[in-house]
């Protein structure tokens, strides 16, 4: 009883949230609606049990839209929303793109054949999570470590103005970069 | 894991968080007061006159701020810290004694990010908002090794709960067994509650930085708050390093309250010794030095870990 | 989900509390009329709404932060299995982590953690 | 029973405190009152209940001083002070108007209106003179200032009879909110109302190739730990400085000297060593404060009014000592300050080098005073150091972290007071 209703709170919050991004003119609104509308989100994950991921998701989606934020507000136009804006463009597209994506979804809810009866809960799913990813899903962790390498060094070359020869001289000879701003360890 | 906390317990851990937070307040003035030669007497009333001034003192609107977001984020620095004991084990008993306690203080702490970038962000004022990016640039280069070092202390334990890691303590406290995990931690918990040598976001060079605009009720439940989290940052240490409430003579909570009032106080009294960190020399320390070493911290622990 | 049960009551007293701050105030407070007054700077007229496009100059670390932090959905379950999966599971996650310290040790050299 | 009114009598007053051109004297007679009271300083005034402004205000500050004034909420009362008054008793009544306010009672009337441009200097109470105006409604209170030079003003208990004139200014305040909430709402295209009537930022051109809004900031002359008089019109990206312009605000009476070199400091029996540590500590603690030290700064400001007060006695020696030690070895400090703001040697001694080496020579003067060594030949021109620092300021800060700004101008620290007149009506961009 009190599981269903915290469903239902949740459940429909976090579409209101959803609906609240593209409805608020603040970029700082839009994201921090984002940010309830995954926090809701996750609290149907721990009306599963699944109590790691659904604190893992608070977690993150936290920090990342922290950052989201930072972007949002550095590169859009009218920031705080003070004058007055749309989020939503190509409306008649938008609407039959997602008309179409809705009905496939509810369409999968009905052709899926779900189990009929509740399966047994894993005493500990983090751990059986941990197990996986220790044991069969060790490939899929490396690879992934590659792609966060990936990711970083080629965020890192897209991002940075000034690169090492711009910091060491031509030859990498300076013990201590020239940079505008000092940081901490000073090489 | 013991029985779940009673009912009035739940009453009295955010009470004992306030009663713990207010001597950190008090603690505060008297080092101020004892610093600049006032009377040190009349320094441990200093928190509740501030309170008195606070509430009665007119509420600030500005014109093109967000209100809304404003306020909202000033609020929320209490419920995150009151919401980050939920899995703090008082004498064995934790509100909740989650089996993934270590993250879920993690993911309230950050909910702080949110609220102090919020409070920046909402007064529309020039300092407000380089406090509110200062406090998120210092988060971004203190949250990696603060994570690490929560690692370090579950993986001395194999367990993600709270109350296991102090049970794995029984020979030998964490602070000893990872002392680079449990220094960075009490960095990071001053970081979190933006006090003392952290608290660039809301520094006097920036006259207050993202609390610059609050006044009257608004600013008094933002700066409890700090507080408040800076008590829970505390009590979280005593499980994850201080062997929890274990101890000779006294009951377990009784242990718990004087381990976490002596973190308090170291805590409180560093902010007071030493000067502000400044975020831009501080993220490449935290990414080139604090990384690197919480790393090796957690590869020695899960070496013992292996070993014993 | 009954483990948080506690979790929602301890957020509900927390909520009253700060509520409870919030009404004391309205009824002690001096004026209930609030000041509406432009931000403070030093005394000179403020010349521009101050919530603009924040040019931040360390965007290149939250890239790195947000790459970096993924490592950390394996991490948290890997504490619980070392003791049982012994060296393999050490010498794995530890080696994912020296990949990803040694893209923070290039962006390091490139500059990516100052303000540029 | 009246809550509000039992709560009122417990506060302690938390003051702004505001230096003019010409106020040191009285800044440091505040300051160390503040210190014995235990009434800690805010860092803004919207954090303070008490104004309290220190030397004479031209009609620059005063202007300044009123817009800080109406961003204070209430209770507040506003302390003026002059170097006739009496430091303890103004605050006092200040202190006693806080705790018997009424919502009527937080009114004052501007400065702006009876601020004169430039003291008169052929009055002896050139500051007295200009706030007689003041309590123009009040004309048996005029007289009084007029016959006694240390006539107190705290505004918030003598000025109930103005009333209606913030009155006025709160109402027009309340209509420009309410308008703003508006036009948030209701504007579709057109023209460029904006909320509270100000535009938004504009873009400019960056060092790393971004266009992005460009901020506008002010630091001083209103601000906390900051040098009297000076005023820094930033232009902000982000966090980092674009673009710097330094001004002079106000200007020190002509017919007294610079505070730290008049003749005896008023009346005060002291070497010039110790003149010259107490300048420096007062120097130092305005850059602890800024680096974030505030505990430091403030043991800083002891000792300096110790020395003011009893000259250097054995116990202040080493005090000073423990104090001189623990600053020198803040490794974190040396850290903070390393290298930044780097004056090239050809400018006045006292500026030479980094942040580091500036406040490190100000704690060697404070230790000659500590060993008692006679005076060093310093051929130090106050007022050359002064005019170079304005000089420099720009250039130096140009590029810098805020951060980075507030501890270079506090390691520079010009004592605008020292200027040359002229000097002093030059704004410098």
């Amino acid at each position: 009883m009190v599981h269903t209703a915290v469903f239902a709170v949740c459940a429909a919050a976090s579409v209101a949230a959803g609906v609240a991004v593209f409805r608020v003119d603040s970029m700082a609104r839009a994201t921090l609606a984002l940010l309830a509308s995954f926090v809701l989100a996750a609290i149907t994950l721990l009306l599963l049990d699944l109590s790691y991921l659904g604190v893992l998701v608070i977690l993150m989606m936290t920090m990342e839209m922290m950052i989201m934020i930072v972007f949002m507000i550095m590169y859009m136009m009218n920031p705080a929303g003070l004058m007055p804006m749309t989020m939503v463009h190509n409306n008649r597209g938008a609407l039959a793109i997602s008309l179409a994506v809705f009905a496939a979804l509810v369409t999968g809810i009905f052709l899926v054949p779900w189990p009929d009866t509740r399966p047994g809960t894993p005493a500990d799913p983090t751990l059986q999570l941990a197990e996986a990813i220790m044991g069969s899903k060790m490939l899929v962790m490396m690879v992934i470590g590659m792609v966060l390498f990936a990711t970083m060094v080629a965020a890192t070359v897209l991002s940075t103005a000034r690169g090492r020869y711009d910091r060491y001289g031509d030859r990498l000879r300076r013990s201590r970069p020239d940079d505008p701003i000092r940081g901490g360890v000073g090489r | 894991m013991g029985d779940p906390m009673p009912l009035w317990g739940m009453l009295l851990l955010p009470i004992g968080l306030l009663l713990l937070g207010y001597g950190g307040a008090a603690w505060s003035a008297i080092l101020t007061a004892r610093a600049a030669g006032s009377p040190v007497s009349l320094a441990a009333a200093t928190p509740a006159r501030e309170t008195a001034r606070l509430l009665v003192e007119q509420r600030r609107t500005i014109p093109g701020a967000d209100t809304l977001l404003w306020r909202l984020g000033g609020a929320t620095v209490p419920v995150a810290a009151v919401l980050a004991v939920l899995v703090l084990p008082v004498a064995d008993r934790a509100a909740a004694d989650l089996s993934i306690g270590v993250v879920w203080f993690n993911a309230m702490e950050v909910l702080i990010w949110v609220a102090v970038w919020t409070v920046g962000w909402g007064a529309n004022s020039a300092w407000g908002l380089v406090g509110a990016y200062r406090f998120l640039i210092q988060g971004l280069a203190y949250a990696l090794p603060h994570m690490f070092a929560l690692t370090t202390a579950a993986l001395g334990a194999g367990s993600l709960r709270v109350s296991d890691i102090a049970q794995a303590q029984e020979n030998l406290w964490f602070a000893a067994l990872m002392p680079v995990a449990f220094g960075v931690y009490l960095l990071s918990a001053m970081a979190m509650a933006y006090w003392g040598p952290f608290d660039p976001a809301v520094a006097r060079d920036l006259a207050g930085g993202a609390a610059a605009e609050l006044t009257g009720v608004d600013r008094l439940v933002f700066r409890s708050g700090r507080y408040l989290m800076l008590t829970a940052a505390a009590a979280m240490a005593v499980p994850l390093f201080l062997g929890g409430g274990a101890g000779p003579l006294l009951p377990g909570w009784a242990w718990t309250v004087l381990k976490t009032a002596a973190v308090l106080a170291l805590l409180v009294w560093l902010g007071h010794r030493l000067p502000t960190v400044r975020v831009d020399r501080f993220t490449e320390i935290g990414w080139v030095v604090l990384i690197p070493a919480t790393l090796l911290q957690a590869l020695v622990v899960a070496i013992v870990v292996l070993v014993v | 989900m009954d483990a948080f049960g506690p979790a929602l009551l301890l957020l509900g007293v927390a909520a009253v509390g700060v509520a409870l701050v919030y009404g004391a105030s309205a009824v002690v407070r001096v004026t209930r009329q609030p000041l509406a007054s432009p931000p403070f700077m030093s005394g000179m007229p403020v010349t521009e709404h101050a919530a603009s496009r924040f040019h931040v100059r360390w965007y290149a670390v939250t890239m790195l932060f947000l790459a970096f932090d993924m490592e950390m959905v394996f991490m948290y379950p890997w504490v619980l299995v070392v003791a049982e999966k012994g060296t393999t599971a050490v010498v794995e996650m530890f080696l994912f982590l020296a990949v990803l310290v040694s893209a923070v040790i290039y962006a390091w050299r490139e500059g990516a953690f100052r303000w540029t | 029973m009246d809550v509000t009114a039992w709560l009122l009598r417990r506060i302690r007053p938390r003051p702004f405190v505001v230096t003019a051109l010409g106020g040191t004297g009285v800044r440091l007679a505040v300051e160390d009152e503040l210190r014995r009271r235990a009434w800690q300083p805010a860092p803004t005034p919207v954090a303070a209940d008490m104004l309290v402004v220190c030397g004479p205000y031209d009609t620059e500050l005063a202007q300044a001083l009123d817009r800080v004034w109406e961003q204070m909420p209430r209770p507040r009362v506003r302390v003026l002070l002059d170097a006739q008054d009496d430091v303890a008793r103004s605050l006092n009544e200040g202190g006693a108007a806080l705790a018997s306010s009424t919502e009527g009672s937080s009114q004052a009337p501007p400065l702006a209106d009876s601020a004169h441009p430039a003291p008169d200097p052929s009055s002896s109470h050139g500051g007295d003179s200009g706030r007689s105006h003041e309590d123009s409604g009040a004309a048996d209170a005029s007289a009084h200032s007029e016959e006694h030079g240390t006539h107190d003003r705290s505004e918030g208990a003598s000025s109930e009879t103005a009333d209606d004139e913030g009155g006025g200014d709160q109402h027009a305040d309340h209509e420009h909110g309410g308008h703003g909430d508006h036009s948030g709402h209701d504007m579709h295209g057109g023209g460029m109302e904006m909320p509270g009537g100000l535009p938004m930022a504009e873009r400019a051109a960056d060092r790393d190739g971004l266009t992005l809004d460009r901020l506008h900031v002010e630091l001083g002359p209103v601000l906390a730990d900051w040098p009297a008089g000076l005023r820094l019109s930033l232009a902000l990206q982000g966090d980092v400085v674009q673009d710097a312009a330094v001004s002079v605000v106000g200007a020190a009476p002509t017919d007294t000297a610079r505070f730290w070199t008049a003749p005896g400091l008023g009346g005060r029996e002291l070497g010039g060593p110790s003149v010259e540590a107490a300048a420096a500590l007062d120097s130092l603690q305005r850059l602890l404060a800024v680096a974030g030290w505030p505990d430091a700064g403030a043991t800083g400001r002891r000792l300096r009014d110790d020395l003011l007060r009893h000259g250097a006695r054995e116990a202040w020696r080493a005090r000073c000592r423990r104090w001189i030690r623990r600053v020198r070895r803040s490794r974190l400090l040396r850290w903070s300050t390393d290298g930044l703001g780097f004056v090239a040697p050809d400018a006045p001694e006292v500026l030479r080098g980094d942040v580091t080496a500036r406040w490190k020579r100000r704690l060697d003067t404070i230790e000659a005073a500590v060993a008692q060594e006679s005076a060093a030949p310093r051929p130090t021109d106050a007022g050359a150091a002064a005019q170079s620092a304005l000089d420099l300021l720009p250039s130096l800060l140009n590029g810098q972290e805020l951060a980075a700004v507030r501890l270079i101008v506090a390691s520079l620290d010009p004592d605008l007071e020292a200027l040359p007149a002229d000097g002093a009506e030059v704004g410098h961009g």
